[in-house]
């Protein structure tokens, strides 16, 4: 494989590791009760996003998702901000105004995570056009799930990206389930990524649990974006390891059981694997990681900490932000 | 006395209708197995299968189309949309489609369908899952919109559209479907059209539907300790508007609260006030004060919520003002 | 090629003539200033129509749109009926309340012309779960442009009725412009067609312009549509020879020239082309043909008889027809 | 006195604008070469060619989100949507994005964008080519929404609505399009959120905007003769909206009627008759009137739609039960 320098490696694998703690931190507080609003956690996908946006530069925008967070860490989402925005604090990214689904750092280009599933697609084309329109060879890239892949917007989106031959990458986050509703049984191909052949895009299908996988299509659908050669499909076939929002419970006993998100567990961890590689190929040390997943336990607690003393906006704060220099 | 819950008493009606007309289908995202992502259809799937109960595609337009699609060839389907902000997904389905075939066609065929819509902000869930969209309905003639407020409601309510030849959009506050309530054993169903007082009064009229309904009443019950006596009238729905029942409280109590979890403007309580103030003109003591959320999207901390969406606290005060 | 009975064929010439002879009026009427609204004609397209209703019963379904003539009359609609209705007459067939993009026959399965472009889709699609769920094995049919071909209701559409393998058939009439849009300029695929493979569907592209070769292959989809095996997508090149309204006029040549129009009118008319066919293969007779013609000559003028001997309905006649036992 | 169209007036506007401002740009269905399906780009192509003036796929949503994802990074786009009611299929861009993400991002976002958006009925174009839609985003906090009646209004306010930092939802009335009217040569703007007086009177306040608007100004100008003197407000905006005008008017009339082409029910009249009754509840002398469409789709026939749009007869017997 061509080589990545290890400390770019390094940069992936602490990114992975922050997502994965930061999510179940996110889950152990709303647990008890201390975070309020709903949360879909990335665990499991963590590969996904870290693969692929290792490949942006800071300039470069993404959209995100309901399921967002692990994409804003990987883009370089601060955690206190980020989990003050949990908390509803005055703090956080949106001053407690957007919560889990809205968060967004326009100076990074995070163009926002979005309640509603695959509407980022048509935003982030318009961002590839406006990086065009510039001159600029930023890119920009779109994640969505396999059921967003179904919403008409997708077409849209996906046909104008590629007539106008815009800097633009369509990430189909296909964990094989939208909420309860498994993708075979909704969606009328197998592989999402054979939908490209309708607009005239590359599309490449991959496994979503290997980051270098990831890291290295994704690479190279980036090149081809800077290059001025036009948007690009990838489907990373991931899992979700956990319910689709936290407090599924029991329900999602209802569409998959027990034993398939254990198989998913021990085979296809992409943090798992990834140490595991890193390891094997002894490109660093079992102990050294292990003192990166400490670091990272200490950047958590104090995000939570943070938070945790950060104030509440006042009540009248609500009408505030609306528009730009206020309208009443 | 039987008490089941708002949710439950809605799989009743669906399931005791379905039971009667083989017609009937239902279909929406996860409203199978898994029972519909606020339990809509908890139950449903075992006992109608996949047939009948059908999981869709994440493809609202899509659902609303295929629904009308087979609402006009002899089917009578229900189609769930997960929650109120995505009808913006399904707009020309609903109100270029569904909401004018029938008159467009010049009175030629039916559209027996319902469009089931779970709203509510207050689950700190913010701006893009916590919307109350009934008002463009309101503006949009061809639909007929139902927002019950109790289990019992809402079963005889549901009951009516599902049985209508009209398209209906049904509103149910996903803040309800866990709330208790008495309803019958037997067959009953209530009229599409006709507001409910729930509370009678002579002091003043406060108009309000679903779960802002429930606020009103309850700020009601306190006030009657003060000596205050309120009339609490449901509106059950608002398409067709009861505006009789309206207008013979205001002639009573001459003063008029109107209260519901939309936003201020443009909202279902300008019609109201509009209409009230054109046919009760003469009646009126005061001007008639429209309580509502504030004109900002729904922010997602609790305290920025809470001050948005009108609370106890509100209804009580403003209601107060008018009084004295 | 395959054997189509003579009567089938004069049917086939008397609907294509009709389609013909009733725009021709209609544009006449309309240039007159008599018939008031919107208007888009069929003229060069008549063999798209004709080719693939010729295969459907009269209780199978289509779903029309704008440019929606001659569909009904390929479906059977009555040209009285339809000409009261563009003058606004009560005898028209919505009471005057729907004009040309709103004619509808329920009782021959004419689910309606449509002003919102591509919107017939997921209504034809319901209409064909409708005829699965009776167990009937009824087909229905969606026609729109290449230009709907863009909006996302045909990427929901197409999907979900493939999912459930529905007996539906999609026709996409790519007559090469979306008002004055060109297909390829808009269109990341060169053909339609192409798009079947994003749902696992059977893709043809035809000669729209030549009936038989319409009718050959519709007959193919509409047989395994009712076989239960599913959706097809039938792209027909066709070409419309008059403005995208009636009125159009030079605006036209912003997008095309009078010499594509004209070329287009030489080579490619589908009756011409259709005419000379039976007549070199001594089926018909020219001069059986041009009583034929006659005939229909008779029957527009009566149509447009009964449409001008019409009364236009009452003012207070806005009210009624909303909903079934009205109200208010 | 320079007199042009006011489609040429808007034209005017966005010319003169992109010629200051690179980063602006125009795209829609048809709106090239072509100049627009209603003439709403004519010539514009020719002056600054395909890369600024964008040719769209038929695809409304898309349409928005791509304008949406160009404001927010840099540019500012003007998003034509080919007419109103076709905005049903860009809801969800509009209304959960467009309108929302200053808000939801904590004010960290500037959306400086313009929809345009040609509307109008009465040009026998039937239910899905005749919706008057504002009042939909008259109930979606974070839009401005214009809605111009002349040539000098359009130019002034659409230059507004291009240099805002806010998303601005702008429409024009088609059959508004070839209307002639003064416009200077020189440089102008229309700050959007003031009402204007159209003409001054006494006796009755009559309020409008856009194509209506010009029906009620020829009806109060022949009511001059018959010596009632009648204000004729033209809102110019529907949010911002100039509640103080309005109010300044009515405690000098008393009395007040709203035209709009838009129907009845859930209409832009219903907010302005109860905010009206809130604000000036003790100097109205009679109930508020609103004169509208007729909550029906709007029919084909000319005989039908005649009787569903407000005409200036029925603008002018209103007027006069009001007075006597
Ligand atoms: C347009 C839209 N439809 C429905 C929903 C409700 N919803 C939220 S997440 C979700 C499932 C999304 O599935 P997928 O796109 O595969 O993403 P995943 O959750 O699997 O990461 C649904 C149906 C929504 N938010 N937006
Ligand atoms: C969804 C939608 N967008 C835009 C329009 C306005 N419009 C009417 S016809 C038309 C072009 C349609 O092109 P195509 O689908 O190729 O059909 P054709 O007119 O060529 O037969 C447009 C843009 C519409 N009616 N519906
Ligand atoms: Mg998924
Ligand atoms: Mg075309």
């Amino acid at each position: 494989m061509e080589n990545i320098e290890e400390e770019k490696l390094l940069d992936m694998y602490k990114k992975m590791v922050r997502i994965r703690k930061f999510e179940e931190k996110v889950e152990e507080l709303h647990i008890k009760g201390i975070l309020p609003g709903l949360k879909h956690l990335y665990i499991g996908e963590e590969a996904v996003a870290v693969g692929v946006i290792s490949c942006l530069r800071k300039d470069d925008y993404i959209g995100s998702t309901h399921r967002g967070h692990g994409h804003l860490i990987a883009k370089g989402g601060d955690v206190k901000l980020m989990m003050a925005e949990l908390y509803g604090k005055k703090t956080g990214y949106c001053k407690g105004k957007g919560g889990s689904m809205h968060i967004a750092d326009i100076n990074i280009g995070i163009l926002g995570a979005n309640g509603i599933v695959a509407a980022n697609i048509p935003i982030v084309g318009g961002a590839a056009l406006s990086s065009k329109m510039r001159k600029k060879d930023q890119v920009a890239v779109s994640f969505f799930g396999d059921g967003g892949a179904n919403e008409g917007i997708f077409h849209e989106g996906l046909n104008l990206a590629s007539v106008w031959k815009l800097p633009a990458i369509f990430v189909c986050e296909n964990n094989f389930y939208a909420i309860s509703t498994p993708q075979e049984k909704v969606t009328s191909v197998e592989s999402i990524a054979k939908r490209a052949s309708s607009y005239n895009i590359p599309g490449y299908s991959v496994d979503g649990t290997d980051v270098l996988e990831v890291y290295r299509v994704a690479k190279e659908a980036v090149a081809r974006a800077r290059k001025g050669e036009g948007p690009s499909l990838i489907e990373c076939k991931t899992y979700r390891f956990k319910g689709h929002y936290v407090g599924e419970g029991q329900r999602e006993l209802s569409y998959r059981s027990r034993d398939e998100v254990k198989r998913y567990w021990e085979e296809k961890c992409p943090i798992k694997k990834f140490k595991n590689y890193l390891i094997k190929e002894n490109i660093f040390t079992q102990s050294f990681l292990e003192d990166i997943e400490k670091e990272v336990d200490k950047e958590i607690d104090e995000a939570v900490k943070f938070a945790e003393e950060s104030p509440y906006p006042l009540p009248e704060e609500a009408l505030e932000d609306l528009f730009f220099e206020g309208v009443k | 006395m039987r008490e089941i819950t708002f949710g439950e008493a809605a799989c009743e009606a669906i399931s005791e209708e379905m039971e009667k007309d083989e017609r009937i289908f239902y279909m929406g995202e996860d409203v199978g197995r898994f029972g519909g992502s606020y339990g809509t259809t908890k139950g449903l799937f075992e006992k109608f299968g996949e047939e009948r109960i059908k999981d869709t595609p994440m493809s609202e337009a899509a659902i609303v189309g295929f629904a009308l699609g087979a609402a006009i060839t002899g089917m009578r389907p229900i189609a769930e949309i997960m929650f109120c902000d995505l009808l913006c997904l399904a707009m020309d389905q609903i109100v270029n489609q569904v909401a004018k075939v029938r008159y467009m066609f010049g009175g030629k065929v039916k559209v027996p369908l319902v469009i089931r819509v779970p709203f509510g902000g207050l689950r700190r869930a913010a701006a893009q899952h916590s919307q109350h969209l009934e008002a463009w309905f309101l503006h949009t003639p061809g639909l007929k919109i139902v927002t019950p407020s109790t289990p019992y409601d809402v079963k005889g309510l549901l009951k009516s559209a599902i049985r209508d030849d009209n398209p209906v959009i049904f509103f149910e506050h996903i803040l309800l479907f866990q709330k208790k309530g008495y309803v019958p054993e037997k067959e009953y169903t209530i009229p599409i059209g006709k507001a409910d007082v729930k509370k009678e009064g002579k002091d003043i009229t406060l108009i309000s539907y679903s779960l802002m309904l429930q606020r009103c009443l309850s700020v009601a019950q306190n006030l009657e300790k003060e000596g205050i006596d309120v009339e609490v009238i449901d509106l059950r729905s608002l398409f067709p508007l009861d505006m009789e029942t309206i207008i013979n409280s205001v002639k009573k109590t001459g003063k008029v609260v109107i209260c519901h979890q939309a936003c201020l403007r443009g909202g279902v309580g300008a019609e109201i006030a509009a209409q009230i103030q054109e046919k009760a003109f003469d009646f009126l003591d005061a001007p008639i004060k429209r309580i509502a959320a504030r004109d900002v999207p729904v922010p997602f901390s609790p305290v920025l919520e809470d001050f948005v969406v009108p609370t106890e606290k509100r209804i009580e005060e403003e209601i107060k003002k008018m009084l004295y």
